[in-house]
């Protein structure tokens, strides 16, 4: 889950984390309020779940009123589109209006679990400020990475090895070690899954600041955070994959026009491919749940055809627990409840396997039923040529 | 032979005493396996289903001298059970537990480290040595015994494979889902080295996912040490790059992770990587027909590989 | 570093852990004085660097004032002799006046790190309040040890499993949670070698409390615990013992009458050894240092010289990185500053030998030297007889 | 042959700019150990006795290759150098510093377990292997190449025993002081199975003193897997119990750790103990000779046992 600018900074800064002053507006007026109150310049920037924010428009900075007021008015509202929103584009409800700050160097630091090696990792650059992914590609030496294993925990020569790699000098240096030992905190006290903060700046004043914050939360630890789990903002998100969450059902909209519903996420996923090999285009990526039962085969149709897109459905259960008569009769009553006007593909497997394809036949709806996977590709392929 | 599980596995169950818990432990004992504890705290004293239950997984292995345990715990409990196994001297933890926090999973890792202990999963199927054992919630029945390992990041996508191998008369070693997240217990590259070692196992089947680069690293391994054949399947071709595709794990970033690049790794590797899922049990009775003609059914056998079929599979499990 | 059981749990009780109410008295007439605020009955408790006080007469209950007057002035002052003081025993300066509580259980808990397995060892028995190591001994069954790694830290696997083992009532295991994590914390975060609390009640009131406690500071660690270093009461403490450690220098006095300086412990023991398998006995162990000066020379000498049981000396050096020669002209510099009245053996070995013992050769001090170890015991041995 | 020090022993001294660092970093270089870095914090680029100054050990093995890593800072800092050395691929870090505390050892070494390093010390003289390699403080020159192991938990008890050796003729493949804290790095046991893989090694010199089980442990593994002659000796009889000799791990308690019940120990499990350490030269020469005679120089060697004296060493010293 990822969090605003302004929710990691104010996460951080309880941690002693040096963040600029800041206040969050939802409006024009209330904006520039702040920005009297925080003098200025001022940069006023959109609180939006995506980067690249800068190169579109979202951050301004303004040496005055009639600035903030111009920037404020163009940035709220706004549709932002970078390359990490879509083409839809996501409209700008808050800005953070924030005190501007003389800089004599940006830095790049980021905390991360990195899965490969099980350890924690912090990354630094002197080139911060930019794209640190075009840094990692063009000069690879400007790049420190630092792995800290979980229980050791962040120690004294880490944070030396980095200082040095970072040519900090004396007064950097000090700043430095409670800077990273108190980043390093948040994120194994919040379980962050990834706190960037691009660019560290060095300020005039000689005292380092976090300048923009980049901060997302493990989904899966966030009944141990409730403060955290309180800041979720889905106001972005598409609504469907936003239903779908609420029955635990794992949902993702594609481009094309075949709906699935499968149990198990690799079977989802090979599925999908499976469609595109028959020369189809799969409308979603929709897991059930290896564990799936016929309410959650209800909610799956329902959440399809709530999609106008999509012109015929495959399902595929591999029934393994669940008894496959069980399942048919779940497809069967939910088909019903949906009342479904376009085909449906059902292929079944596992444990009772014919009495439930019986228990499909018998039904009256037109459900096609496929003997394997093969022939499942084979008839969606035969109904998408139709369409 | 087998890999990590066999005949003298002593299945201790934690969450025994919960729904799942209980109904698949009852599930991994008509197969045959041997469960010879629950541990649930607070309920230590009781029995289910015939099975004594223990408070402490230290308890368990004193008195029911447990060796292998199977989790089914909320996730906020997960790590902690897995740890307490570890040290109580449990020598294999396969844990179902879906959702467990990754900075959990990173200190029970280093955690096993420190101990003897391996664990698979967690978010796995777990694993089953046909005819033998079965420590996992996979559906028992479409297995059958005989000589090819299976190495899988999924759930039903395993069944499904293995299901086509079976209709096809391979049989398998040891089948094990080592988990869909981004941090497990037991990497493909550990099960290939155990499978390696096997002298049941013939040929191998590796069935990944987009997300990581677990089987490059895989493959490379078995270009360099492994001296059978080996088939391959990906899923993910279709997934668009940054979603995660449901499991945690399963998420392509930047250039890394897709499936196609996994598939030419594989394919670079001498791997034979079968791209038709529909189409899998066929491929791999070819390339083991072909190759290690000793693991498919021959000819004068008395049940070729197109009579096992999905009605005689579901007749099997009603017998 | 021992602390007395009132500083051990000032400490324990700044980490949330459940002390009784009490305050420490250095004389009858303020000892009464805490007594009637704290309310009758009241613990009258000697505090002294020793265990065993019960069972000496150092703790006394007191129903009423007038036998608290009585036990307060029995106590201030006594001189107690446990197993743990040794024949001179030690005289009492302060007592610690506590509340009396109403027990209903026993426990005994510890927490300490066990060097064999590099690991934290928590111990725990429902035989509290006795002597655990009788407890160990007669009922093994009855003690439990939990092993912790120190990176791993405490979890709630290990705390359930210990309340399971001291079959904890639901109410007792909930308290018993937060109880051993702050006496854990307290452990780790004040590198205790020893927190153990004889016995831990569960009082009528349905609440643990620590109803005493030991608790041993790692002296090593002091330079990051000032606090700590601050507690630091040498009163019951050998004067020479202390005076030697004012140079670094390690002293243990023991019954003979042969004085040793030995540089570096293994070879200061092994001497010993020698001197008493040649039949005499030694007067103390000294070691000083693997890198002795000729300055620790000196001090070792004035050391040695102090204690009147002391009629002969052995030195014993093995010139390693310090040259002989040098060495021989701190031993002939210290002998003449220290007025030597006895007879002293030399044995040096190493580095410039020859010279060295051309240097104590023409002091023209009653130094005597031997060529090796089997001439030194000898040497040694002959004086001894004629003592 | 050696045990963990030989010519391609490529040596990094941490705190090389302090006194003590510079001296004996200057010694083990006289005596022919490569250093090729030196580690200050701070101190980088510049040199010490011609050694490479750099700020951190990782641009230490980056850039000057260093392999093996002596640390003599202070004891506050001295963990997490050993760390710092461990996590920057060192394969061998020998410290010398004495006094650290006891809870950053504990780290250390679970922080060592999660990594391929081994430790030898803290608190000790660290090793050598006679007329190659030292990476130590001992005196150089009382060393004679030869094939007896020595392991120890002293300093100059172990110098005494080596120079008592070398006086007899038996020279010495590797002399490791294992150091005398409660916890350290390598065990005797490690050591005794480094020296079984030994092929110089054909004898074994055991000293071990007063506190903990260590060389009860050794005893033991010595009875049931080694087939050299061993010859023991225990510092401590005379010392009283509860109180700590010196060395940190030097403490008699309870009934465990005295030097009686180790030399029951050893001699239970057939170590030749020499309780007389004005006679430890003589006594290895008798056991070295009656059971491995190849070890002790012949009657028609040039150098006769009690040839080489205290002058004759001290005169090698000279020239």
């Amino acid at each position: 889950m990822k969090l605003h600018e302004y929710q990691a900074k104010e996460l951080l800064a309880r941690y002693g984390l040096p963040v600029p002053e800041g206040r969050v507006a939802e409006n024009v007026e209330s904006g520039l309020q702040a920005a009297d109150r925080l003098g200025y310049p001022v940069a006023i920037k959109a609180q939006v779940h995506a980067g690249g924010r800068g190169k579109a428009g979202g951050v301004q900075l303004a040496r005055d009123r009639d600035e903030a007021r111009e920037a404020l008015a163009s940035i709220l509202g706004m549709t932002l589109r970078t390359a990490q929103t879509g083409g839809q584009g996501c409209r700008v409800r808050r800005v953070l209006v924030e005190q501007g700050v003389e800089i004599c160097h940006e830095f790049y630091i980021s905390i991360l679990p990195d899965r490969a090696s099980g350890t924690m990792m912090i990354i630094g650059s002197t080139e911060g400020g930019t794209d640190i992914e075009a840094v990692a590609a063009r000069t690879p030496e400007k790049i420190s990475r630092i792995h800290v294993d979980p229980f050791a925990g962040l120690q004294p020569f880490h944070i030396r090895r980095l200082a040095f790699e970072l040519d900090l000098n004396e007064c950097q240096e000090k700043q430095f070690f409670d800077l990273l030992r108190n980043l390093y905190r948040a994120v194994t006290e919040n379980d962050l899954l990834l706190a960037e903060i691009n660019p560290l700046v060095f300020t005039a004043a000689d005292t380092f600041l976090l300048l923009d914050a980049k901060v997302e939360v493990d989904s899966s630890a966030l009944f141990r955070h409730r403060d955290l789990a309180a800041l979720r903002d889905d106001t972005d998100r598409d609504p469907l994959e936003l239903e779908a969450g609420k029955y635990r059902l794992n949902y993702i909209r594609l481009d094309g026009n075949i709906g699935t519903m499968v149990n198990g996420a690799g079977l989802a996923m090979a599925t999908m491919d499976l469609i595109k090999r028959a020369g189809a285009a799969p409308a979603n990526f929709l897991d059930v749940g290896g564990g799936a039962n016929a309410v959650m085969i209800e909610h799956g149709f329902r959440i399809l055809l709530a999609d106008p897109r999509v012109k015929a459905i495959l399902i595929n259960i591999f029934g393994g627990i669940l008894r496959c008569d069980v399942l048919a009769r779940g497809v069967v009553a939910a088909a019903r409840a949906t009342a479904i006007d376009m085909p449906v593909v059902v292929r079944m497997e596992g444990t009772n396997v014919e009495e439930g394809r019986r228990i499909l036949a018998g039904s009256n709806l037109a459900l096609v039923t496929a003997v394997d996977l093969r022939d499942a590709a084979e008839k969606i392929a035969d109904i998408a040529g139709g369409l | 032979m087998s890999i990590f599980i066999d005949r003298d596995t002593r299945l201790l169950v934690q969450g025994i005493t919960g729904r799942e818990g209980r109904f698949h432990a009852d599930r991994c004992r008509r197969y045959g396996t041997r469960i010879v504890a629950g541990v649930t705290p607070g309920k230590g004293g009781s029995e289910v289903d015939g099975t004594p239950v223990f408070n402490t997984v230290a308890e368990a292995v004193r008195k029911a001298r447990a060796n292998t345990s199977m989790i089914l715990v909320p996730p906020p409990f997960a790590a902690d059970a897995i740890m307490e196994a570890a040290d109580a001297g449990i020598g294999l933890v396969v844990c179902i537990t879906e959702g467990i926090p990754l900075f959990d999973m990173l200190r029970v890792r280093s955690f096993l480290r420190l101990t003897g202990c391996r664990l698979i999963g967690p978010n796995c199927p777990g694993l089953i040595t046909p005819g033998v054992c079965k420590v996992g919630i996979m559906p028992g029945p479409i297995h059958t015994p005989g000589p090819v390992g299976v190495i899988s990041r999924s759930g039903t996508l395993t069944y499904e494979v293995v299901h086509q191998l079976s209709r096809h008369g391979l049989g398998q070693s040891t089948c094990i889902g080592i988990g869909g997240d981004p941090v497990v217990g037991t990497s493909f590259l550990d099960c290939l080295q155990a499978f390696a070692e096997d002298p049941q196992t013939r040929g191998l089947v590796l069935v990944g996912e987009i997300g990581g680069s677990a089987e490059e690293e895989a493959a490379r391994w078995i270009r360099d040490h492994l001296d059978m054949p080996v088939v391959g399947f990906i899923a993910g071709l279709t997934a668009p790059p940054g979603r995660r595709m449901g499991h945690a794990g399963a998420i392509v970033s930047g250039s890394g992770g897709t499936a196609a690049a996994k598939i030419r790794a594989m394919r670079d590797c001498g791997i034979h990587v079968c791209e038709d899922l529909g189409d899998f049990g066929g491929f791999c009775a070819r390339v083991f027909h072909d190759l290690a003609p000793e693991i498919v059914f021959g000819q004068d056998k008395a049940s070729p590989p197109d009579n096992t079929t999905a009605d005689s599979f579901s007749a099997r499990k009603k017998s």
